[in-house]
């Protein structure tokens, strides 16, 4: 039996305003198990606690009932106090009499009687509590951040500049992602190598930072502070530690024709390639499916020009396995692809491209070294048409297209736009528009300075279709504001393909247990005050994985991303929170229906021996509950219909005994 | 009964989630909104945690009504709970229909932390509808009565 | 009439007994009547041929008895399923009660059982023997000097009248033809009470739930019902009562019982058969079935065994309660 | 019939949602009859969202639409502009007298080159 402690507070007229205090604590010492019950102005103050205290020694109470605010209000403040005095802070149950009670109810007498019952209800509560000690896991001071583009390198940098180790995982040969291959960037047209690559050679020089590149996770397991992570490392056929980046396999690779998917197929690369200048690792690799000596045998030209002996062209896929404390996400995005969308031509003509690729054409280091010239025959272009919103803003019955904004479009159309008039005045540029959108610092500036200052002829309206028509590209658009359809001969047409989430992460969403939107963006833990973090614990989120982003906000969300971590890593030992569920073996037959709806993954199942009747013995399956995983929703208590899965501080009989406190009248 | 001349004042249980609908109760007390102070609340931590016993339970010990208040779908604190919350009360609450109960006695309603107007106005409004249909006979367990 | 008979079944058992494939083999002997066909395990080829039937009281389904047989018998174990138990043979896969290598399934055609209800409705009480003819049953009572003659039809049992399967889902052979899923109207009677109002629903309810002795025979016939030990006989979980009190505690129990396996229910009415009470326990099964195809999709348990049941699933478009309690009917 | 009784009627014959148009113009943009149109097909959906049902229904572009579909397929937002089209057309040649070919006009089109499948589908299309 317990000994509970009633203190009603009068919260100064707020609570006995509208409640006779007195009245509540006298009623409530009839109440079985309750030794003391008194009332006091304002229990939260010191003196008000002090009687708490006092009380809890004096007549050993072994659990208390405060008849006050809300428990989202002080319920903290009666813990501490309680455990200030010796006992277990989940022994303290509240009645909420202000808020749900004195507050909304004008009446004295009903507010008095109503305040009785909820303290009886609590009560009953307490009487079914049980002293709760959080779990405890120790917290393993390394971070893995899966993705190597500025995200991941920004989030890498900030959390070894924190003085903690890092992992980068990327799937490419080399880390820098989409930002690699930009040209300048908006708003201020700094060159993007030139504000990256410094980045990119920090992380690689940083001690603590180690990048696994052409490497992608494979399996998680574990949990906030504890997870193992195995990384497969695909293998290169060449040797990371040995090649010194020079090159020279790259020039003398007799297998040329190779598609060079950095500058987006527009040129090609030998089998054995290094993505580009700058790349980190500047190390070569090579591409098994274009390899001849990979494939018959026969060549082993770059072997013999290695002089530092790094080709092995025997090396197979290798799996480390490591432990971290904390997973960052930041798999980046991808233009959709164009297939879908034939009136503009895409497919027809190589003068019809994306942004993505007139970004490459106008890059110094791409494939025309930065000279604006036509895919199709190297000529200079003198009319270009952008279109804006390609597979944007789609109606998810168009059935194709995302239904969002891909929000980064309407800037470095902009710039584009801008770009190209400033190089070559003599090119009339047209920009289609349904809306532009530039809510940013110096964004509305930067796209006037675009109509203003370079003359780029801005339609309110979309193209129609596209037709090739000998060197020239047919434009068919409607201008809604002159009420005109328009007919341009364009020599390049440049569309702004809507972004989308990269391939690799939904199944590592379903590694991580972490939950995705219906786009496969990564949902936040919530959308506005816990943006950088996925609702499993330990899981954070960086850049565009997580919705639509240009490079500031990436970089500032990388940061956020990197202080959550460095938070989570400062711990040595994570506490928990003990309401969390528990499972009952004897009861459990492991049927798999919480584990069904458990949104952590904190449920595992394992064969336990059970000793039976008679001396024999029996293996059943049974559920556990990860205690540091588990968040204590209780989704699974319903789902069990045996009532083996319970939760602790909120269990079945708890909540029966307090529903048959407030019917008892 | 000796209390028959007295008016009739149902009894209604009022199931919150912590984290949004506690709050909008909380939120109008804050804000002074007044509703009926028959509806008793017990805090849970999330929509999901009701288990339909809890339910039938009140209603065999004397409840007239029971609301279940939870955040918006897509905006449960455990990203998911709601929507299970969602599926069952939906089976539940028809099976009740079926077997003749009722119902305008049982409802779910999504409350946000910020609406503490719509926890009042929806309180009002379900205690009035409870109170038209008069004490539940159908549900309540005579021997618990005293 | 059911078109494999007991020797063709008697035989395959005993042959696979013999070259050890199995150590014993479930199945049904006659009981106290001859009306009554109950569960037994038969373990030699003797046991089989002195006790094994296979007829139209055998409506059993054997299923569930594998769960407590396959931890007590070594080795794997023969079991007849009919077509509608091979639902529940999947749904307690998928739910990880049985193994299955543990058993070795046949399948066993059902043209429909006979159900002692029905036949009691034609020849009234004091039934004291039935014979199985080709052409009918013959129904000897203790008031009537000659036997009374029921067709196969008029004796089977409802459930079997609205039978929504003759399609094994489960088995590692077949005895027989292989049947189609059918296109059964089950939810009539269903649809019949919804179309009542609720005062009516209500004197229905009250009329059949009250007649309930809470011998729990529902329970634990139940495929669907496999815990370990029920919420209502755990003296902890607040609710435990195992003999009826007031009128309240038989609805508590069946509408928790009903809950708890809905989604998992594949609605093969054996709570329904063995009820002494003859409550038709089925139709609140029914009506769990019937919400969800309306509301979330049809969803037929133990379809196969790596379903997830629709009660521990969502779809973020799902209706309200208060739509789907409306009427649910209009979500197609 | 008042405006809004007007476009009721015309969401109703149609089902076309037109507050899902974004007004990006692209239904326009694709039209191959654009020259001969006094209203384009985006002004169609924005015309009927404000129940300016009459100067349509007393517009040639309802005749001069070729049902090609080109704005249904194109369209983003899913809208189908040439469906409302049609709902206008079909408002207009219900009301008594309205066809918009009689069969005596037939003959005096006709030349050798004209296929008759042509002539067929118009009549079809404009009378009731």
């Amino acid at each position: 039996m317990q000994r509970i402690g009633v203190f009603v507070c009068w919260c100064g007229s707020n609570i006995a305003g509208t409640v006779d205090v007195h009245a509540v604590a006298e009623a409530l010492k009839n109440e079985s198990g309750v030794v003391f019950s008194t009332d006091y102005q304002y229990m939260c103050s010191q003196a008000g606690q002090d009687i708490i205290k006092n009380a809890i020694a004096e007549h050993k109470l072994t659990g208390i009932v405060v008849c006050s605010c809300s428990p989202r209000m002080h319920e903290a403040t009666f813990r501490k106090t309680a455990a200030a005095a010796g006992l277990n802070p989940y022994m303290v149950e509240i009645a909420n009499i202000r808020e749900q009670c004195s507050w909304v109810h004008k009446d004295m007498l009903s507010g008095t009687e109503k305040a009785v019952i909820l303290g009886r209800a609590a009560i009953a509560k307490v009487h079914l509590n049980a002293p709760l000690i959080p779990g405890q896991s120790p917290v393993a001071k390394r971070a893995l951040v899966i993705g190597g583009g500025i995200a991941g390198i920004q989030t890498a940098l900030d959390i070894a500049d924190a003085g903690f180790p890092v992992d980068i995982v990327e799937t490419k040969p080399t880390i820098g992602g989409k930002m690699a291959q930009l040209d300048k960037t908006f708003p201020t047209l700094d060159c993007a190598a030139c504000i990256l690559t410094p980045k990119m050679v920090d992380a690689a020089q940083n001690e603590l930072i180690k990048i696994y590149s052409y490497s992608e996770v494979s399996q998680v397991s574990g949990y906030v502070g504890n997870f193992d992570v195995t990384i497969k490392r695909r293998a290169r056929f060449v040797k990371e530690d040995l090649c010194t980046g020079c090159g020279l396999c790259t020039e003398k690779c007799p297998q040329k024709k190779v598609p060079n998917e950095f500058n987006l197929g527009m040129d090609t690369r030998r089998a054995i390639y290094i993505p580009f200048a700058q790349a980190v690792p500047k190390v070569a690799t090579i591409d098994p499916d274009y390899c001849t000596m990979l494939k018959t045998g026969k060549c082993g030209i770059c072997s013999k020009v290695c002089t530092a002996g790094a080709i092995d062209y025997t090396a197979k896929d290798e799996f480390i396995t490591e432990k971290y404390g904390a997973i960052v996400v930041a798999t980046g995005y991808n233009p959709i692809s164009m297939e879908k969308f034939d009136e503009f031509a895409y497919s027809q003509s190589k003068d019809v491209i994306t942004s993505l690729e007139f970004e490459r054409l106008t890059n110094a280091a791409g494939p025309t070294a930065g000279k604006l010239l036509r895919p199709s025959d190297g000529e200079h272009p003198h009319k270009i048409v952008f279109v804006q919103c390609v597979g944007s803003r789609c109606d998810s019955c168009a059935e194709k297209g995302k239904e969002y904004c891909s929000k980064i479009c309407c800037m470095y159309t902009a710039k584009h736009a801008m770009l190209t008039r400033d190089k070559y005045p003599d090119t009339e540029v047209y920009v289609f528009y349904i809306d532009v959108r530039t809510p940013g610092k110096a964004f509305d500036e930067f796209y006037r300075r675009a109509v203003e200052e370079y003359g780029v002829h801005y339609v309110k309206g979309m193209v129609g279709k596209v037709v090739p028509q000998g060197k020239k590209l047919m434009v068919q658009a409607s201008d809604l504001i002159d009420g005109k359809q328009l007919h341009i001969d364009a020599d390049l047409v440049v569309l702004a393909a809507a972004i989308e989430p990269d391939k690799s992460a939904r199944p590592l969403a379903t590694m991580l247990t972490a939950s995705m939107d219906t786009n496969d963006f990564f949902t936040e833990a919530h959308p506005k005050l816990r943006p950088v973090e996925s609702p499993t614990a330990g899981v954070f989120l960086s850049g565009a994985c997580q919705g639509p982003k240009d490079i500031p906000e990436t970089v500032s969300q990388a940061s956020a991303a990197a202080a959550k971590v460095i938070g989570l890593l400062c711990k040595d030992h994570l506490t928990g929170n003990p309401c969390v569920a528990s499972a009952n073996e004897m009861l459990c037959s492991g049927c798999s229906q919480c584990a069904n709806v458990c949104p952590y993954g904190a449920i595992t199942y394992s064969e336990k021996e059970f000793r039976m009747p008679n001396r024999t013995t029996l293996m059943r399956r049974v559920a556990s509950v990860n205690p540091a995983v588990c968040q204590g929703c209780g989704a699974c208590t319903v789902a069990c219909p045996s009532g083996a899965m319970d939760l602790n501080g909120f269990k079945n009989n708890q909540i029966m005994a307090e529903v048959d406190a407030i019917c008892r009248n | 009964m000796s209390e028959l001349n007295q008016e009739y004042k149902p009894l209604i249980v009022a199931f919150c989630c912590n984290w949004c609908s506690y709050a909008g109760a909380d939120l109008a007390g804050s804000n002074r909104l007044a509703y009926p102070a028959d509806v008793k609340i017990i805090r849970v931590p999330c929509s999901c945690r009701v288990n339909p016993m809890f339910i039938l339970r009140a209603f065999q010990r004397g409840a007239d009504g029971v609301i279940l208040c939870g955040c918006h779908p897509g905006d449960c604190h455990y990203t998911t709970g709601n929507y299970y919350t969602r599926r069952r009360m939906s089976m539940l609450f028809s099976m009740l229909d079926y077997l003749g109960i009722e119902r305008e006695r049982t409802r779910v309603e999504w409350v946000s932390a910020a609406e503490g107007a719509k926890f009042a106005s929806t309180m009002n409004d379900f205690a009035k509808k409870v109170a038209s249909l008069g004490p539940n006979k159908r549900l309540e367990d005579l021997r618990c009565k005293p | 009439m059911q078109t494999v008979n007991t020797q063709t079944l008697i035989e395959r058992a005993s042959a696979l007994l013999q070259d050890g494939t199995v150590s014993a083999v479930l199945g049904w002997k006659r009981g106290e009547f001859d009306y009554d066909m109950t569960p037994a395990v038969f373990t030699t080829a003797e046991e089989l041929a002195a006790g094994f039937v296979y007829n139209d009281f055998c409506g059993a389904n054997l299923s569930k008895y594998l769960l407590k047989k396959t931890r007590e018998i070594q080795g794997k174990i023969l079991v007849f399923l009919k077509p509608c138990d091979t639902y529940s043979f999947n749904q307690l896969l998928t739910e990880h009660r049985i193994h299955r290598e543990n058993a070795y399934v046949i399948g066993v055609p059902c043209s429909g059982m006979a159900d002692i209800h029905s036949i009691r409705k034609i020849t009234g009480e004091g039934i004291a023997r039935v014979e199985l003819t080709e052409g009918g049953l013959l129904v000897h009572t203790l008031y009537d000097d000659a036997p009374v003659a029921v067709s196969y039809e008029d004796a089977m049992a409802d459930r079997c009248k609205t039978c929504k399967s003759k399609k094994h889902v489960a088995y590692d052979e077949l005895l027989g033809e292989e049947g189609d899923v059918l296109d059964s109207h089950r939810f009539d009677e269903v649809a019949k009470l919804e179309a009542m109002t609720p005062d009516e629903r209500f004197a229905f309810w009250q009329g059949e739930l009250s007649r309930c002795i809470r011998c729990n025979a529902c329970r634990d016939v139940c495929p669907a019902c496999t815990c370990e030990k029920c919420v209502f006989d755990n003296p902890d979980s607040g609710v435990e009562n195992k003999a009826p009190g007031g009128d309240f505690e038989e609805k508590m129990f069946h509408i928790i019982r009903a809950f708890h396996v809905a989604g998992r229910c594949t609605d093969c009415g054996e709570c329904s058969r063995v009820c002494p009470q003859d409550i038709p326990l089925h139709l609140l099964n029914r009506k769990f079935i019937s919400d969800i195809n309306k509301t979330y999709g049809e969803y037929q348990a133990g379809e196969t065994a790596d379903q997830r049941p629709p009660l521990v699933n969502f779809t973020q478009n799902d209706p309200e309660p208060s739509d789907v309690v409306k009427g649910g009917h209009d979500h197609a | 019939m008042t405006n809004e009784q007007l476009k009721q009627e015309i969401l109703r014959i149609s089902n076309v949602n037109v507050t899902k148009c974004m007004k990006c113009g692209k239904c326009t943009a694709s039209c191959p009859a654009y020259d001969e149109m006094e209203y384009h097909p985006h002004q169609f959906v924005s015309m009927v969202n404000n129940g300016d049902i009459q100067p349509l229904l007393n517009s040639d572009s309802i005749y001069r639409c070729l049902s090609c579909f080109a704005c249904m397929e194109r369209c983003p937002r899913g809208v189908e502009p040439a469906k409302l089209v049609e709902a206008v057309r079909l408002m207009a040649v219900r009301k008594q007298g309205a066809n918009r070919m009689k069969a005596e006009d037939v003959p005096c089109m006709l030349d050798e080159n004209t296929p008759g499948q042509l002539l067929v589908s118009a009549f079809r299309k404009y009378s009731k």
